[in-house]
């Protein structure tokens, strides 16, 4: 068993737990915290995959960022203990276990169809130089529209959340 | 020493979106449903990801601008949807998703 | 043990970006991936764990010499010479206090909040390039990786501050969020002018950068670039100086509001990974804008090879490092005894209504002045 | 653009015509902007159509010194219709036919050099009267409408005097009668202006139905309203009845008359005249003395081709004439307020113009209209002029000594007096005289013709009616300036007035030299005395071929001078008249009270206006109006309610069948579709519950499905 196949079962373990935890907590932030273990498993896995950059966008934007957002949302809105509804969950599971189901015999009924992609060959070596990625992002030929309209999303997205967020007489009134 | 297999990641994001998908469909809190989605978007970048980088380098960079993008989506709509959940919970006192219903019926 | 847990994922995750990058430890162990990378982690985690615990030790005892000699008193000397060792006395007091954990709290996260917290810091010392080569993790995104790093001790304390069931804690550390969620924005823009200025992430390259300039300054980016950089500086510093908590801005933990804020219900070992998290952290961001802005390891007025080549010379560079950092950890004791603490919306309003357009406004000149 | 204009005049040509377009235009766009814009518009507006006017005036200037100075003018400009292939600045409004040209109501402009006279005229005035309301209107609420107005009035006449159609002189005739209801009523809170801008309306409607009549015998009869083809299709129709004109010719000629006497305000239909003085003063002087009751005259003018065809309808226009100059006279003399004596004396000048016109004496028919439209607007405004000064008092019997008070109005206003009054060297005298000349020797038909002389005694009584009407307006014109100017002041009013502001004085100035010098060939050919009837080398007499049929407009030879006997004549009336005068009122020899007592029953007849309004009251409107009402009430009873309820019985019996129809078809039909709505919402709503997750929960499913599909069955 090789470093790396380790590190892919203790990352696997954190994100599916923690991915277990905000499904089954009961508190809100207990939630808040499983989701924010799975989301550093799924930073581990773009270490591990050779995607640095994403990596770290994940610790920043997610667990720093979205994260703490949650958990203030949870703050400013009463505690919520909720019972555990089981047959919600088995009616839900039904139709999650049916999806997981045929995206697996999708992936794995793939036969020939994997184009250009090697299941065994393992991740990219070297890894995704943090230039290059920048370069695609400035490239007219690759990215730059994209970019340019995510830019506009987050402008977008932050005045829109300014406006929303300073609604007259809110809460309590 | 033999790496990771492929489906291996991917067997590890499917059980992630269907965490997803258990939590928004199940959980009656609009915060725990964001969350839902957040996981839901998490499974589908590793996907992007593992895909692009078992393709190679250029796929691995593929991979990591569209897992970027996805990250700036996320972001937006976590900031968004929780300012709206605050609303929603400042004017009906409320934040299950089926209290807001002024147009039903 | 849990507490333990994360700073070592910390370090693996930060080994694991290093990539094509030189260290020393990974020199000594065979760079590549497999269990010599791991091992190389855990000695490095072991090396970093001791210089950011040492490190606290001496400041609490600065600190309180300095805040004795500004209020005219003397400040602990009776423990050692000048009372250094008081501080480790006080440390072994703590590890040997009884571990309390309130009867209502959240016994997991309770436990692993100051895990957490400590993990950025041990994992960010982790970047710190003492010399051309001592360092644990040249990674090519540093700067990056080091703010990611330090926004996760939010999470932490967070964590802390609901796990302790306490409304204080509660008070604290959603304080303490906000505050440290705002201030990253002013802190990353100023930490974009540096990467800017020497088009790298990595703070090895722009520390090698800043050498051999006029009189071996005239590189430093405060000097190279003084009309936007130094302003720039100047805001990095407070924004950091927030980032740690420190007066003026230590709201989170203000004695007199909220007894001792997010780590109110912390007692004994648990208590201590906080304090050494605060005091080491202080150094930290001290060090990071010294990479960054003041030249690194270069000593002024000596070429630059000085500090290169032989163990001694990088032991020298270290040194040097240290003293710098050192210097602004100073102001940063000198300031907390000498201004009051502010309001929370005057925290708001200095961090958005004026660091972060003089931030853009520096980020915008540089650009300039690049380009120029 | 050949084609066009292909004339001799070689430099008249497409400018020209745009220059016309943009005299027409400029008022309508005056008034455009005006109506809407204009009590935003700084000074409310008053300069633009007072500019539009003073652009329209130049233009309107050059197109008469092009046709003044020409050597040879031909009267009509036989080309100024449209070209077949409607190139150019007509407008084709309908087409009844195919062919273009023959028989389409098209809007052409015909300019000759009757054109070219009103054209002067009517800018002329109406810009001084534009600049005269300035100072007259100063301050009323409605100043900017009135200007609106007023470039209203100054568009339709500028289109009534440009047309080459009948029919679009119908239609500027109705706007001209529109714009006038306006401006008479322009102080509509006075019940009298309100009454008298309505009695306006419809009296000078009565004229146009006769007209509207005529029209329509011509146009059965011609199949055109273009004025050249008319005359072409009468002339053809003459040759074809053997050179003798049909019948019909007369009584449509008569028809067409009536419309002038309605706007000239001729006799019978004179009555709506002295009270449409109750609007404005200046829009008294526009259209009351220069302009709309000249359209009439002008009317004649443009028709007289045809009418020369028809000696006994032009019997019928010179008595009309003689007797209204008169009639119109006798009344003046008699008045006491200072418009009303105005009012008189324009119905009486308008008489001398038709009587001229039906006496066959173009030139002096229209020079007459030009020289009045100087001096009665010099009248007018003056007289305006007076009351502004007198703070709105218009009886001439509180009036008195304003010469010194007033200097430029009272000598404005003498020089238009002795032009009126026919004194020789001003301008009154030269059409007057032309006038009793044409009485003299009456021409009313084309000598080619060789039709017998019709009327034969009547044809005396013009020249028996005009010298006399002549020494009644120079009585009582002098009269009036005596009474007003003259002695001593006999109210306070008189004794505190004051001479009006400049822009009310210019305008009168002005008019005042036209007054004196507006109608003499001095002006035209430095001659004082050489050509009397001058006028008749700018405007011809038509000519009849009754060989070819061709009316043309060839250049006269005979008018240099009519002998001594009409200047005689004029002489000793004027001299007479203005005598009588001042013997009644400058020196008191006689006293007017005494000589009034003395034929005190004819005295009352004349005050009261030979009670016409009265006798049309009595016999025409009020049984009209009675028969009207009882005749309205049984056609209401019988005819309408019947119409209505056998619809109401009809409609009932349909809707019974409808309702049916409606109960079991229709009904069903939506119930119908109700209903399925009904089943298919039912089956909707199942999905529709509005909780957030379900519709996740179907999303995902379906998607699930989906791929299960795609990966199982395909």
């Amino acid at each position: 068993m090789s470093a790396e196949i380790l590190a892919f079962l203790v990352l696997a373990t954190a994100t599916v737990a923690g991915g277990v935890v905000t499904l089954w907590s009961r508190y809100v932030v207990h939630s808040a915290f499983g989701l924010m273990l799975s989301l550093l498993g799924v930073a581990g896995f773009y270490v591990l995959l050779g995607s640095d950059f994403l990596a770290v966008t994940q610790v920043v934007v997610y667990v720093g960022g979205v994260v703490v957002l949650y958990l203030f949302g949870v703050m400013l809105t009463p505690p919520d203990r909720e019972e555990r509804s089981i047959r919600r969950i088995a009616v839900a599971g039904i139709f999650a276990v049916a999806a997981l189901v045929v995206l697996l015999k999708a992936v794995f009924g793939m036969e020939g169809r994997w184009y250009g992609v090697d299941p065994d060959r393992g991740p990219a070596s070297g890894g995704a130089v943090i230039r290059e990625v920048g370069n695609a992002f400035m490239d007219k030929e690759a990215y730059l529209l994209p970019f340019e309209i995510a830019s506009v999303l987050l402008l977008v997205a932050l005045v829109g959340a300014v406006f929303i967020a300073r609604r007259e007489g809110g809460r309590g009134s | 020493m033999s790496p990771v297999p492929l489906h291996w990641y991917l067997a590890v994001a499917f059980l992630l979106f269907v965490l997803g998908l258990l939590v928004v469909l199940s959980r009656r809190n609009l915060i725990y449903i964001l969350m839902g989605v957040e996981l839901i978007l998490n499974a589908s970048s590793l996907v992007f990801v593992a895909f692009g980088s078992y393709r190679g380098a250029k796929g691995l960079l593929d991979g990591t601008v569209i897992g970027t993008f996805i990250v700036v989506l996320a972001a937006a709509e976590a900031t968004i949807a929780l300012a709206i959940v605050l609303n929603i919970f400042g004017t009906f006192h409320s934040v299950r998703p089926e209290d807001p219903n002024l147009l039903k019926e | 043990m849990i507490s333990a847990l994360p700073p070592a994922a910390a370090i693996f995750l930060a080994q694991g970006t290093g990539g094509e990058s030189r260290s020393l430890f990974r020199d000594l162990f065979g760079a590549g991936s497999g269990w010599g990378s791991f091992a190389s982690a855990v000695l490095g985690f072991a090396v970093v764990f001791a210089v950011a615990s040492a490190l606290p030790v001496l400041f609490t005892w600065a600190e309180r010499r300095v805040s004795g000699r500004m209020q005219q008193r003397r400040g602990p000397n009776r423990v050692g010479p000048f009372g250094l060792v008081q501080a480790v006395a006080d440390g072994v007091k703590l590890m040997f206090k009884e571990d309390i954990i309130p009867a209502n709290a959240e016994r997991f996260l309770f436990a692993l909040a100051p895990g957490l917290v400590l993990a950025g810091m041990i994992a960010a010392f982790a970047l710190i390039p003492f010399s051309e080569r001592a360092i644990v993790v040249d990674a090519p995104l540093g700067v990056y990786l080091l703010a990611a790093l330090l926004s996760l001790q939010v999470l932490g304390v967070v964590m802390a501050g609901w796990a302790s069931n306490n409304k204080w804690s509660l008070l604290g550390a959603m304080r303490e969020a906000a505050q440290m969620v705002s201030y990253e924005i002013p802190m990353g823009i100023c930490l974009l002018i540096g990467v800017l200025s020497f088009s790298t992430l990595s703070l090895r390259e722009m520390s090698l950068a800043q050498a051999d300039g006029w009189l071996n300054v005239g590189n430093w980016l405060i000097f190279r670039n003084p009309l936007f950089a130094f302003p720039a500086f100047v805001v990095l510093y407070v924004a950091l100086l927030a980032n740690t908590k420190r007066a003026p801005f230590d709201l989170p933990e203000a004695e007199s509001e909220l007894v001792s804020g997010f780590h109110t219900e912390y007692s004994g070992i648990r208590f201590s990974f906080f304090f050494l998290e605060e005091y080491a952290s202080m150094f930290l961001v001290s060090a990071l804008a010294v990479c960054m802005f003041l030249g690194g390891w270069n000593i002024p007025f000596l070429p630059g090879s000085v500090v290169t080549g032989s163990v001694g010379a990088e032991i020298l560079a270290a040194l040097v490092l240290i003293v710098k950092s050192f210097a602004l950890v100073f102001v940063m004791i000198w300031l907390r005894w000498t201004l009051p603490r502010i309001r929370i919306d005057q925290v708001m309003n200095l961090c958005y209504k004026y660091l972060t357009p003089i931030a853009f406004v520096c980020l915008i000149g540089t650009c300039w002045w690049e380009l120029r | 653009m050949q084609g066009l204009m292909q004339t001799d005049w070689g430099l008249f040509g497409d400018d020209h015509l745009r220059l016309m377009l943009c005299i027409l235009l400029l008022p309508l766009m005056a008034f455009a902007v005006q109506i809407f814009f204009g009590a935003k518009l700084p000074r409310r507006g008053d300069w633009l159509p007072t500019v539009a006017m003073g652009g329209a005036f130049v233009l309107a200037l050059s197109l008469f010194m092009t046709a003044v100075q020409h050597p040879d003018p031909t009267l009509f400009l036989h080309s100024a219709r449209p070209p077949a292939d409607e190139d150019g600045l007509a407008w084709n409004w309908l087409w009844s036919k195919g062919t273009p040209g023959k028989g389409n109501f098209v809007f052409a402009i015909l300019f000759d050099n009757l054109t070219a006279v009103m054209l002067l005229v009517v800018t002329l005035v109406s810009f001084l009267v534009h600049v005269f309301s300035m100072g007259y209107m100063k301050g009323d609420p409605r100043y900017p409408r009135f200007f609106a107005y007023l470039g209203l009035f100054s568009f339709s006449m500028l289109g009534l005097v440009l047309t080459s159609n009948f029919l679009f002189l119908l239609i500027f005739w109705e706007l001209v009668g529109l714009s006038s209801y306006l401006l008479i009523g322009f102080w509509f809170e006075k019940p009298s202006a309100a009454n008298a801008c309505k009695k306006a309306f419809l009296t000078t409607r009565v004229g146009d139905t006769g007209m509207l009549i005529g029209m329509m015998m011509i146009w059965w009869n011609f199949r055109t309203f273009d004025f050249v083809e008319i005359f072409e299709k009468a002339g053809q129709a003459v040759i074809a009845n053997g050179g003798v004109p049909p019948g019909w010719m007369t009584i449509a000629a008569i028809l067409v008359f009536m419309g002038p006497i309605g706007k000239s305000a001729q006799f019978p239909l004179h009555v709506w005249l002295p009270d449409a003085m109750e609007g404005p003063t200046p829009v008294s002087a526009l259209i009351h003395a220069a302009t709309m009751v000249a359209a009439g005259v002008y009317l004649v003018g443009r028709m007289f081709p045809f009418f020369m065809f028809a000696p006994d309808a032009m019997l019928v226009v010179a008595l009309v004439g003689a007797f209204t100059a008169l009639f119109a006279a006798t009344i003046g003399i008699t008045q006491f307020d200072i418009k009303k004596v105005l009012a008189y004396s324009t119905i009486s000048q308008l008489g001398f113009m038709v009587a001229a016109l039906g006496c066959g004496a173009l030139g002096a028919g229209l020079m007459h209209l030009m020289t009045h439209a100087w001096f009665k607007a010099c009248l007018f405004l003056g007289s305006g002029s007076v009351i502004h000064g007198m703070h709105h008092e218009q009886d001439m019997r509180k009036m008195g000594g304003l010469r010194r008070r007033m200097p430029i109005t009272y000598l404005t206003m003498l020089a238009s007096t002795l032009a009126i009054a026919g004194v020789p060297l001003f301008s009154g005298f030269y059409s007057k005289d032309a006038i009793v000349a044409a009485t003299l020797h009456p021409a009313p038909g084309y000598e080619s013709l060789a039709l017998p002389h019709a009327g034969g005694l009547l044809w005396s009584l013009p020249r028996l009616l005009i010298p006399l009407a002549a020494l009644m307006t120079a009585f009582y014109m002098f009269r009036l300036v005596i009474m007003t100017f003259h002695g001593t002041p006999r109210s306070g009013e008189a004794e505190r007035a004051h001479e009006s502001p400049s822009n009310m004085t210019v305008p009168l100035l002005v008019l005042g030299l036209l007054a004196v010098l507006g109608g003499s060939p001095w002006l035209f050919n430095g001659d004082f005395l050489g050509k009397h009837i001058w006028f008749n080398g700018l405007v011809h007499n038509p000519v009849f071929d009754a060989a070819s049929g061709i009316v043309s407009f060839p250049e006269q030879v005979g008018h240099e001078g009519h002998g001594w006997a009409p200047l005689i004549i004029s002489l000793v009336v004027a001299g007479s008249g203005i005598l009588l005068a001042f013997l009644f009122y400058q020196w008191k020899v006689f006293r007017p009270e005494k000589v009034a007592a003395a034929i005190a029953p004819i005295y009352k007849a004349v005050y009261n206006k030979y009670w016409i309004d009265e006798f049309y009251l009595r016999f025409i409107v009020r049984p009209l109006v009675f028969h009207w009402n009882v005749f309205c009430a049984a056609f209401d009873k019988y005819v309408v309610d019947g119409v209505v309820n056998g619809v109401g019985r009809t409609a009932r019996r349909l809707a019974d069948g409808q309702g049916w129809f409606d109960k079991n078809i229709v009904d069903g039909l939506v119930n119908l579709a109700a209903f399925l709505t009904q089943v298919f919402g039912a089956i909707a709503r199942i999905f529709q519950t509005g909780y957030l997750q379900h519709y996740i929960t179907l999303l995902a499913g379906g998607a699930t499905a989906v791929l299960v599909i795609f990966y199982w069955f395909l």
